[in-house]
């Protein structure tokens, strides 16, 4: 049994390449019995990639890992569980069609005799489940668990493999405030019986009560490893972006004209209730609130991906059909989702159709479509977005992340749409082009379009917007002018609801 | 309360299942009571042996989200191939029969096995190929001779009259068996529930550390044997095979085990409600014929049935949903 | 810098196409003649008409098992409407009716029910045939009129020219101009890539599929009429077993059983590759017998060639990158 | 002039039965008499697309006699008629295709009379009285059609307290052909004998009977092959089968056609042509006017019984 403090796991200049892109170039990690090291960087910094190595997804290409002393192996994710290491995936990725007990010891079942004992399971699962302080069923199916139950249930799983190290990649980006506080306790236990936790967290109040030590990454490199006492949040802040954070948001002031969208009231009970705002020309509206308080479900109901109950959505004074996104494209709305790789692109189709996709109207002849056109019509955002690729025709697969998101960003755009609602547009992209897509959505409000952004990055969202609405679980807690709008505020707005609801 | 009706679920399926096929066996023996006799059940059992043997191998396959069209093709191979065997050496019993069955379907598993678990190919393409070269196999090796009843082991077409209590043949003894033991296996073996975290979603499976390999290779393996033996079976039945015996049957195969809750999606399923699945089929086939219904229909009530059973799934699973659905609203609420 | 050579396999069985011609030729006397050439149109015919629209089938990750059993229920129904009294035009229109039906009942139950398009159409597959069955009986109907029925298998003049032949091709170019040209093959395309995704371009997926299933049906329907005019025929087992052929002839062709990828050209190629060697075969006079075995191993090779490839270049790659 | 050199194809209706087997011996065995080359193109499926091919194959490589048992009566005219230009000789045999398709069809056997064997033979096995129930192929299959036709008369005229109460298709395969025994036996509690004038369904008729409690009751009779049905034959479920010589019916068939092309012989109905010297039994055959167009006929059926069974190999 490990020492507190002993040195755990090391790893040294570690690499990573995915194709052309370099997601880790040398980054260092020490890690030692008994502690809780946070692990933090920028979307893209490349903290998944340092986990995912760990647990056996991914091989480095470089570098060198040891653990206990001993070269750690990677490559089999069965390989790091036997190396005593548990992952909490940042997506849950549980086994819909198993039990709750099931999922969490899949390929490890205890055994009595030849069989599996179900009993043991499930009184272990239950007792996991209670010792995380949630109600679930063990014998209930993981289908259509939440996402935050989804990631009990991977915690529980972790937590079973009674692994020496634990690996949680935003473990709490989902979770409510009760949860989080009884996750923490769990880890404050786990630190207590000699295992290492690490922790990767956007939330930074979260991450300076809990960790003992934290590791700041950027652009795939370790910028700096410090106790917590040796540093705080300002300078975590800034080795984080490395920059003046200031640059990032471009914001310009613009002429604020006629109210062009107005949400009236629109209720769908699974998701959001009594939703109610209005966008002007050239404003930027932001929807801000945790993960899974329902604001991306507003932007789908309203482009029509789905339906809701009630209520009723304007555009420019008039009704819009709901439900039907062909409609809502006619009266130039456009919606860049929040999944890019999912909802956003057709991965495997090149660059070239996917700008094309929404433009066929202004690409075809009275038939067929016009190649030339749509040649012209790739080069054209092309060069207004300097999106790099080599051949038109590469696969979006090939792109880097934030080239993946302006092809998004310019198919929607070379749609010239009035109203333009992006959902989480800066996420999983490096620092610089942040900036650059802040610039893009910036000019867009310039040129007189409505912008709704949907972005759970609180400086994002304070950096960009004309006001700021609040959503928390499904509600409408708050509403903030840019003035008034502090971090604070919309932090207390969304996670207790309060001022408003 | 609640747990008592989720422990019941797995079970449920299952259970209507059959209760359907009571219901079947019921109005047919109204219409007919000659179909309850001992020679109809029988009759029932016999029928159904070869079709079950082969939904319950390939219930694991569709569990993990695959398919194996290649079963009929390699019924028809072992079937010849131990006509031919036995034709050769008359000293051989059924023993040889039973152990050179499974391991020539065997043969065929691993080529499947190896292709979709080892290249990570599709495995209705795959085994859509192999379909088709396994009966060529059939075809050329054969050069169309043909065995009857005097070339076969005597103690093998002896062992296919054999019945015990009057109804149940030796060969669906064993079909019963073999879905014992399987629905055993798929429950408390960890292999078992590893075919179902797979076909439940393989992208995790990997991520879990999951032996994706050696389980997709495995269970490839297993329903190449199981059909070996139901070419066994074939002989037991039939006393006469050529070279296209069993032509063409892989889809009522996969048509049992989908009717028995076998999903396609992969996930769920048992190998006891494929040979249900099986049973009804066939007593459907049966009742038809018993009742006298005119042969033409056949196939167009096979087809229906078909798409009835998986509307059925189709709308339990939709009820599920909106049971969950309505727990959120109330929790939002 | 990057020298990028993306292997298609739909390129490649195109000089497959044609090494396997040159190959022919040499080895038999009358491989190109013009009437070994027209008989492989001719031969192929059906299974071309049917792969014109289970390509968009399952390019938008869609199969449909049933257009064999679509075939002879509208062969079916062309004969028994014809026998019936109707006057030809009339049987042949019922005919193709009849498949669009059939297609679109297979679209109605995958979309708006939902069920998985594999297990419906394996159902309809019998179901459709036991129609036929039942409508025809013992029935065979054989007599059509001579005009009719010489256009399923005569050739034009005294060309080599099937008189079929125009339509496949009118029918190719249409259908390879809607595919690859129109907005509506890049939406079949896309919904395929990712149906999620098509949904959040503002495809209706649902609709389009209909669609697509529907004039699956249809083109069976066609194919349904050239099968009973090529062979003066109408009966219920017309066409047995021929869906997997038409399933293979895609695969081969270079299309994706996952959805998202084909070409029309693939799909020709595939299909004259498949009647090619069939007929190269056939003249070497090798057994019936090896021919099938060559269509499982030239299905086997179009989703294996392709994989084992690309592993082989990753590999490449990866050795390049550490060096 | 020269003898024409015999280039034969043979194209049975499937490749892969013992019937056709049985036959293409006989093939083999008036070719070499006759220094022919020949060859067998059996389809592996049972349908007339799969004959078309062969049938275009065949005229292209320059084969100029084709020896036809067909699937389909008129889907195969079209490519007959072709192949027939271009100077090809074509002989059907066993199923016959439309008369434009073929100069001759050598008929196993009237189909009068073989619809009354089937009759004798059933009446013969109930006891002359009674109810039966026929066991037939395909429902489209003419050739069963027409003997089952002959068949009822023979029963309405010789043996008119012998009742069909029902005929139930087994489409040529063993799976389909037991369930339907079955199923007749379970409808029909009181049938005395099975009909079955198809190899495939005779023997899956007489295995399922010979396996369950009708063994005695049950008496299976109709066409089929003596090997195949040997064993029932003799293990005392008492079954009977007959056929006519198989063997001899491809020989007869390219003799024939050997007439034809070398001999010049005219096939107009009351001709004699000559039918080889190993013909059994006979060496010339009359031509006579059958149901589509002219024939011969091979001859009269064997009935198989435990006594002669052994006799034969085929
Ligand atoms: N499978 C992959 N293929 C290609 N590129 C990848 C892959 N996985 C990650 N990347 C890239 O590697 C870089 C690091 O990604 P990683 O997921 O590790 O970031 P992260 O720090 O976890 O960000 P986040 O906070 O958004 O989770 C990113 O640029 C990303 O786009
Ligand atoms: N697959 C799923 N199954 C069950 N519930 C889900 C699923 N996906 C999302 N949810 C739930 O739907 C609700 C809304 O989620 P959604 O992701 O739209 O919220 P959001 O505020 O947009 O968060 P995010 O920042 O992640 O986009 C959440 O309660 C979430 O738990
Ligand atoms: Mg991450
Ligand atoms: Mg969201």
């Amino acid at each position: 049994m490990a020492q507190q403090g002993d040195l755990l796991l090391q790893m040294k200049g570690v690499q990573k390449r995915f194709g052309g892109a370099i997601a880790l170039s040398g980054t260092d990690l020490s890690i030692r019995a008994g502690e809780i090291h946070a692990l933090l960087g920028e979307n893209g910094a490349g903290k998944s990639t340092m986990l995912k190595i760990l647990a056996g997804v991914h091989v480095n290409d470089g570098g060198t890992i040891s653990m206990a002393g001993r070269s750690f192996q990677t490559g089999s994710p069965q390989a790091s569980i036997e190396q005593g290491i548990a992952v909490i995936y940042q997506e849950p990725s549980l086994f819909l069609d198993l039990t709750l007990a099931e999922n969490v010891f899949i390929g490890r079942q205890p055994m009595k005799g030849a069989a599996i004992d179900w009993t043991l399971v499930q009184n272990e699962a239950a007792r996991l489940f209670d010792e995380l302080g949630v109600p679930l069923d063990p014998k209930r199916l993981a289908r259509g668990l939440s996402i935050a139950d989804q990631q009990v249930v991977e915690i529980a799983k972790a937590l079973s493999m009674n692994a020496n190290i634990i690996l949680m990649d935003e473990p709490t980006a989902a979770l409510s405030a009760s949860e989080v506080e009884r996750l923490m306790t769990v880890m404050q236990s786990l630190k207590a019986a000699n295992k290492a936790v690490i922790f990767v967290s956007h939330r930074l109040d979260e991450v300076f009560m809990i960790s003992d030590f934290i590791t700041v990454m950027r652009d795939g490199a370790t910028v700096s490893e410090n106790s917590v006492e040796q540093t705080d949040m300002q300078k975590v802040i800034k080795e984080m972006v490395g920059r003046e954070l200031t640059e990032l948001f471009p914001k310009t002031e613009h002429d604020i004209g006629d109210v062009v969208l107005e949400v009236k009231d629109i209720t769908n009970p699974a998701y959001f209730r009594n939703i109610s705002f209005k966008v002007r020309k050239g404003e930027i509206v932001a929807l801000a609130g945790l993960v899974g308080s329902g604001r991306s479900e507003v932007a789908r109901a309203i482009f029509g991906i789905d339906k809701y109950d009630s209520g009723s959505v304007e555009v420019n004074g008039e009704l819009l059909q709901k439900g039907s996104p062909i409609v809502s494209m006619e009266r130039k709305i456009a919606l860049v989702p929040e999944d890019r790789r999912q909802q956003g692109l057709f991965m495997i189709a090149g660059v070239d159709r996917n700008i094309a996709m929404e433009s066929f109207d202004r690409l075809k002849g009275k038939i067929f479509l016009n190649f030339k056109k749509e040649r012209t019509l790739t080069e054209t955002w092309r060069d207004k977005l300097s999106i790099k690729f080599e051949s038109a025709s590469d696969p979006v697969d090939s792109l880097s992340g934030g080239n993946q998101q302006k092809t998004v960003l310019a198919k929607w755009l070379a749609t010239n749409p009035d109203i333009l609602i992006v959902d989480e547009p800066t996420r999983g992209i490096d620092v610089g082009t942040k900036a650059e897509v802040h610039k893009l959505i910036d000019a867009a409000a310039g040129e007189g379009k409505a912008v709704l952004m949907i972005s759970s990055e609180l400086p994002e969202v304070l950096g960009m917007a004309d006001r700021i609405i609040v959503m928390r679980e499904g509600h409408q807690v708050a509403e903030l002018s840019r003035k008034d709008a502090t971090q604070e505020k919309v932090i207390a707005a969304a996670t207790t609801g309060s001022k408003g609801a | 309360m609640n747990s008592f009706i989720s422990r019941l679920k797995p079970r449920g399926r299952e259970g209507s299942l059959g209760i359907i096929l009571l219901v079947t066996v019921g109005i047919t023996g109204l219409i007919n009571p000659r179909f309850l006799t001992g020679d109809g059940t029988r009759d029932l059992f016999t029928s159904t042996a070869v079709v079950a043997l082969l939904a319950i191998g390939m219930a694991p396959i569709i569990i993990m989200r695959h398919i194996d069209l290649s079963v009929a093709s390699t019924v028809g191979l072992t079937a010849w191939f131990i006509a031919d065997i036995s034709a050769k050496n008359p000293d051989f019993t059924w023993v040889q029969c039973f152990i050179i069955g499974p391991l020539i379907g065997m043969i065929v598993g691993v080529l499947n096995g190896l292709l979709v678990a080892g290249l990570r190919l599709p495995s209705l393409v795959v085994t859509l190929g192999t379909l088709y070269i396994v009966r060529g196999a059939v075809y050329v090796i054969s050069n169309s001779v043909d065995y009857n009843a005097q070339e076969m082991p005597p103690s093998l077409l002896d062992l296919g009259q054999k019945v015990f209590f009057g109804v149940m043949p030796f060969t669906f003894l064993l079909v019963i068996f073999a879905m014992l033991i399987t629905a055993w296996f798929m429950k408390y073996r960890k292999a078992g529930r590893d075919c179902y975290a797979i076909g439940s979603n393989p992208h995790a499976a990997d991520l879990v550390g999951l032996k994706v390999f050696r389980r997709t290779f495995l269970a490839f393996v297993f329903s190449g044997a199981m059909a070996g033996l139901a070419g066994v079976f074939y002989l037991m039945r039939f006393a006469q095979v050529d070279s296209t015996a069993f032509y063409g049957q892989e889809l009522a195969v996969v048509a049992a085990a989908v009717i028995g809750g076998v999903t396609i999606a992969g996930g769920s399923g048992t190998t006891i409600g494929a040979t249900i699945g099986a049973l009804l089929v066939q007593t459907i086939q049966g009742g038809l014929a018993a009742i006298g219904v005119d042969a033409f229909w056949k196939s167009a009530i096979n087809g229906l049935l078909l798409i009835v059973a998986i509307y059925a799934d189709r709308t339990l699973a939709r009820k599920s949903e909106r049971t969950l659905l309505a727990q959120r609203i109330k929790e939002r609420a | 810098m990057k020298f990028k050579l993306r292997f298609t396999w739909d390129t490649s069985i195109l000089i497959l196409l044609v090494v396997v011609w040159i190959l022919a030729s040499l080895t038999t006397d009358n491989f190109l003649s013009s009437i070994n050439v027209s008989q492989i149109f001719s031969n192929t015919s059906e299974i071309t008409i049917m792969a014109f629209g289970v390509i968009f089938l399952i390019i938008t990750g869609e199969i449909d098992l049933s257009v064999a059993s679509v075939l002879a229920l509208s062969s079916s129904m062309l004969g028994w409407s014809y026998a019936h009294g109707a006057p030809i035009w009339l049987a042949i229109i019922i005919a193709m009716v009849v498949g669009s039906l059939c297609g679109f009942i297979n679209g109605f139950l995958v979309t708006k029910v939902g069920l998985g398009s594999l297990a419906v159409t394996i159902g309809t597959l019998a179901l459709y045939r036991g129609i036929a069955n039942g409508i025809l009986g013992t029935n065979t109907i054989n007599e059509f009129p001579e005009f009719w029925t010489g256009f399923g298998f005569d050739t034009i003049g005294t060309s080599f020219i099937p008189q079929s032949l125009p339509i496949i091709v009118i029918f190719g170019i249409g259908f390879a101009l809607l595919l690859h040209n129109t907005p509506f093959g890049r939406r079949t395309l896309a919904i395929g890539q990712s149906p999620e995704a098509a949904r959040f371009a503002g495809i209706n997926v649902v609709k389009h599929k209909i669609i697509v299933f529907t004039f699956t049906g249809f083109m069976a329907g066609v194919a349904g009429v050239i099968y009973t005019f090529r062979f003066s025929t109408a009966q219920a087992d017309n066409g047995v077993g021929l869906e997997l052929l038409v399933i293979s002839a895609c695969l081969l062709g270079g299309v994706s059983i996952f959805g998202g990828i084909g070409t029309m050209w693939g799909v020709i190629a595939g299909v004259l590759l498949a009647g090619s060697v069939e007929s190269w075969l056939t003249l070497r006079e090798i057994n019936a017998q090896w021919r099938t075995i060559v269509t499982g191993i030239l299905l086997l090779t179009s989703v294996a060639a392709p994989v084992l490839i690309n592993k082989a270049k990753a590999a490449k790659i990866r050795a390049g990158n550490r060096s | 002039s020269a003898k024409t050199k015999l280039k034969i194809a043979h194209i049975p209706k499937l490749g892969t039965i013992g019937y056709f087997q049985a036959a293409d011996k006989g093939v083999q065995r008036a070719c070499k008499e006759l220094k022919a080359t020949c060859a067998y193109k059996g389809p592996t499926e049972i349908t007339a697309a799969a004959q078309v091919k062969e049938i275009n194959a065949a005229v292209q490589s320059g084969y100029n006699v084709l020896i036809i048992a067909a699937n389909d009566k008129d889907a195969l005219v079209p490519a007959l008629k072709a192949a027939r230009k271009k100077g090809v000789t074509v002989v059907t045999y066993d199923s016959d295709v439309a008369k434009a398709g073929r100069s001759i069809f050598v008929n196993q056997a009237s189909s009068e009379g073989i619809g009354n064997a089937l009759a004798d033979s059933a009446a013969d096995l109930a006891g002359d009285s009674g109810e039966i129930a026929v066991l037939s192929t395909t429902p489209d299959a003419t050739n069963q059609n027409v003997w089952i036709d002959y068949m009822n008369k023979r029963l309405a005229s010789a043996h008119p307290n012998v009742k069909v109460v029902a005929t139930a298709y087994g489409l040529d395969k063993p799976e389909e052909s037991t369930t339907e025994t079955q199923g007749l036996i379970q409808k029909y509690p009181n049938i005395k004998a099975i009909v079955a004038p198809t190899s495939v369904g005779i023997v899956a008729a007489a295995k399922y009977v010979s396996g369950s409690s009708s063994k005695g009751k049950v008496f299976v009779t109709g066409l089929g092959l003596p090997n195949d049905m040997k064993t029932y034959i003799k293990d005392g479920s008492g079954a009977q089968a007959s056929l006519w010589d198989v063997e001899n019916f491809g020989y007869v068939a390219v003799q024939i056609a050997n007439s034809i092309v070398n001999k010049k012989q005219s096939v107009k109905v009351g001709k004699k042509i000559k039918s080889g010297k190993g013909d059994h039994g006979l060496k010339k055959r009359v031509v006579i006017k059958g149901a589509v167009g002219n024939e011969v006929i091979l001859g009269p059926a064997t009935v198989f019984t435990a006594d002669n069974v052994d006799n034969y190999d085929f």
